[in-house]
């Protein structure tokens, strides 16, 4: 059966250029980098030959990255060590109601922990508010934290003027850029941003594997304890092949993003004028264009339920994902999709298609051609509707 | 997540549609929450002059254990007494399905309550007919 | 020039068989576990069974294994995460002196943090008195940790005795098995343990993934938040080709455990007997046998210091590590030599060697007829010794 | 960890060895903290009347860069006034090996002492001569 794979947010292939740019390093140079013998040399100058790479990417200075294990553990790091590292000057951290669960529960977490959170409401299309930013901000705030790019809607927030505000009132700035990084040019100095957290599966990059930029002079402890790797903040045998892979899927990224850009941006109109042919349907987020992820198109269709729609898809070789509550383990409904301030009833029918690298005309049109009698054979079984 | 036999089920699922005149009919369910089901069913006698359900149809909106469990349920009880179709419990639909996610067994509990729902309404009927 | 790698403590060469394993994972069934596709649910599926196996391997449920990012991670999930979720029941941990730095430090960290902690000596060779263990005991002790194998000096604790002693008190009992596990057989149910750490790349594994047995039942909190994944206690997208390579590392090391220790043991003997030759040499740690790692050799030296051995080894191709002083960027010397009760001046002339898989009575040869010279030459241009 | 000058002069260290009846010896550094240093030198009058180091050599126990230091140390000193020698100071001495670790750079303050204290015990024995 015909495979097209359209849930490049959830995680994308490696790339068989990073797979051979990590291949000598899993039994030939092996080596613990914290060793002094020439294996363990070898790969700590594979190591910081992919810091300083990295770093310049996003106009970062090499000792300001932190190699984790991924997205989850450079948000937990960055947003718990922020906050217990800086309690003495405030409690207070504002962020947005549209974060990944890594930002999000996290912020719960330290809410249930006695600190104080802001949750910035976003508008339709998922955009923060600057205004109701800055005035969120006081003499007790030590950090916002706002998403670069919407996981969900491709909502892509105004992060330089965000942290030109957090630097005109003296807080850190965090920033999520796991969806963005790669899709998106990110200049930390430009943008002013003080920490950024990425994860190299959503670049084509391996799993287990990400980093946290941590600006220079910023107060900020260790996660784990250990021994002394990273410049004290992460402990634990450095994941050479992984972080050697991080950087080559990184600089493959930057190379291709505008070719990329292009593409998908053109898939994602073709989509989005099929799907807007089916009656009673709509888009979720931005339109296509500079204010959204290339590669993402969030779908809304009425009177149908995302994971039947899923399932259904995956039976004809096509992956997609859903923000639908039956989805989820928790059972609640995409809080994003609450956010954007869509109707309960309307959350539970959506459908996310994000496109990729290998993504091709062709496999749209089959998109779009199985996805119409899928939709119309649930809503023929669907008591809503009226028909 | 799901075992086979709920994919399977909910890829070929077994009398969805609606009865038109149905003997009674079963809502339930919340679109805001994400399933809804509409049982309706026909009754008949049997020889030994019980009520059975003649014919059974369920339409589903919800997500694939709610589907499954829709198939399942009406299959298990198209020809049963009322008396024993009011017996059919949630763990015997997921027990069917070869087991449900924790998180879904609301979904059997939906179809039960609908088409107790159902019986419910046939017998009002029956009762102001009378 | 001849490699002779003595350093499989440190970290091993990822098997080639591992690697086969991986492969499809990296860019053919490459899905993020939580997607309901087909991409989705082949990874989920390749995780379960991983997660089995490597259960069955300690005795242990599928549902008691989580997966972490290595040794480091769990050690820390493990310590913090009991020490806080416990905190009810009381604040006093007991541990060894001679744990490695992740157990060690998150120790000092839940210290600071008002926890008492009891630190057990240990015997010039490096065990604990079970004794003094119980007799640590309290009605406010929660957690006992206790490494299985010493990382330095090879010694294997009795971690069973250990095992039975917690569970009789009824608090629970910790063991990091990064060095043992695949060379020591371990049984959770039999040794009474209810957490154990390891870490895939101590057993030719991939870097960057390991994990953390819990006992079910066991009262835990995450780490990190996140998303739902491993039952809650460790949100992130799994880390699929990394899992399915721990399982099958895991699985050939099982295989391969008796052949592999019964040579180890051989090559040991033979360096010890070589080495001994050497006048004011000494091994460090319990006599080659069933209470010592097999492939671990500690040697200790008068008159030469450490670093500059591993260096002069390294020159001639021979990777090995030393417990000294100036290889540590903390410049303390080695805790483990400490605890034993070596003098300060003797701690920084140590060496470790450790065997692996691919080592030969070839490589001793090579390493012994090397090694001597370069105690001899460091001890020429040495002032002590008062030759 | 090392720069490649330092890993260079580890392996042919210059200087290293002892000078049978030193005009100056000092002795520096702790066995129990892992670094030990004996400076040995030899003093002569250079054209000029000043004195000068003829010859310099070293003693070491201790790591890579205790061993470096050792080496650029007397490298730069042999053949220098009294006084210049006086001058050299860590900073020389790192610079001199491509830079050091931070946590190393106790080496070259101890290779410096060394020479001082092989200096001061030369005018010791000189004064006490004379
Ligand atoms: C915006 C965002 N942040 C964080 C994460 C977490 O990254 P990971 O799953 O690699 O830990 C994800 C993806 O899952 C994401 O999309
Ligand atoms: C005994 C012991 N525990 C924990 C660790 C930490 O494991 P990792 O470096 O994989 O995080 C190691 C190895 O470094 C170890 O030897």
């Amino acid at each position: 059966m015909k495979q097209v794979y359209l849930d490049h947010a959830a995680t994308t292939p490696l790339d068989k250029r990073v797979l051979d740019a990590m291949k000598p390093y899993f039994s030939e140079k092996f080596g613990n980098a914290s060793s002094l013998h020439s294996f363990g040399t070898d790969a700590m100058e594979a190591i910081e030959k992919a810091r300083e790479s990295i770093a310049k990417v996003i106009n970062a200075k090499s000792e300001e990255i932190v190699f984790t294990s991924g997205g989850t553990e450079s948000d937990n790091l960055a947003l718990q060590e922020i906050g217990y590292s800086n309690r003495g000057k405030g409690n207070h951290i504002i962020t947005t109601k549209i974060e990944h669960h890594a930002v999000e529960n996290t912020c719960k977490f330290l809410e249930k922990d006695g600190f104080e959170v802001t949750w910035l409401d976003v508008d339709k299309e998922g955009f923060v508010d600057l205004n109701e930013l800055e005035k969120s901000i006081t003499g007790k705030t030590i950090l916002v934290s706002v998403m670069h790019a919407n996981n969900e809607i491709g909502t892509i927030e105004p992060v330089a003027e965000i942290g030109k505000i957090c630097k005109s009132k003296g807080v850190y700035f965090h920033t999520d850029t796991v969806q963005s990084l790669g899709k998106e040019k990110i200049d930390v100095e430009a943008m002013n941003i003080d920490l950024l957290s990425a994860s190299a599966h959503k670049f084509y990059g391996p799993k287990g594997i990400g980093f946290l930029y941590v600006r220079k002079g910023t107060k900020i402890n260790p996660l784990m304890q250990g021994g002394i790797h990273e410049k004290g903040l992460r402990p634990g045998t450095e994941n050479v092949p992984g972080i050697v892979g991080m950087e080559k899927a990184l600089n493959l990224a930057e190379k291709e993003m505008e070719k990329e850009n292009i593409k998908e941006r053109k898939l994602a109109k073709k989509i989005v004028e099929g799907v807007l042919k089916i009656e009673n349907s709509w888009i979720n987020g931005p339109p296509v264009g500079k204010k959204r992820l290339s590669n993402n198109i969030n779908l809304g269709f009425d009177f149908v339920e995302g994971e039947s729609m899923v399932l259904m898809l995956s039976d004809k070789g096509i992956a997609a994902s859903t923000g639908s509550a039956c989805s989820t383990k928790s059972l609640k409904p995409s809080h994003v999709l609450r956010a954007i301030g869509l109707q309960l009833v309307k959350c539970h029918g959506s459908l996310r298609v994000s496109l990729g690298k290998g993504t091709s005309a062709k496999d749209i049109n089959y998109f779009l051609q199985e996805l119409k009698p899928i939709v119309k054979r649930l809503r023929e079984i669907s008591p809503l509707g009226g028909k | 997540m799901y075992s086979k036999k709920v994919l399977e089920t909910f890829r070929f699922p077994k009398n969805i549609g609606e009865i038109k005149n149905p003997d009674g009919l079963g809502k339930v369910g919340n679109p805001t929450c994400g399933d809804v089901m509409w049982v309706y069913i026909k009754v008949n006698k049997n020889k030994k002059g019980q009520e059975i359900i003649k014919d059974i149809k369920v339409k589903t909106f919800g997500c694939v254990a709610a589907i499954s469990t829709s198939s399942v349920l009406t299959t298990m009880a198209k020809g049963m007494t009322l008396e024993d179709a009011l017996k059919i419990d949630k763990q015997k639909i997921a027990k069917e399905l070869g087991g449900l996610p924790p998180s879904k067994m609301h979904c059997s509990v939906l179809s039960m309550e609908g088409l107790r729902k159902a019986i419910e309404d046939y017998k009002n009927k029956k009762a102001s007919a009378d």
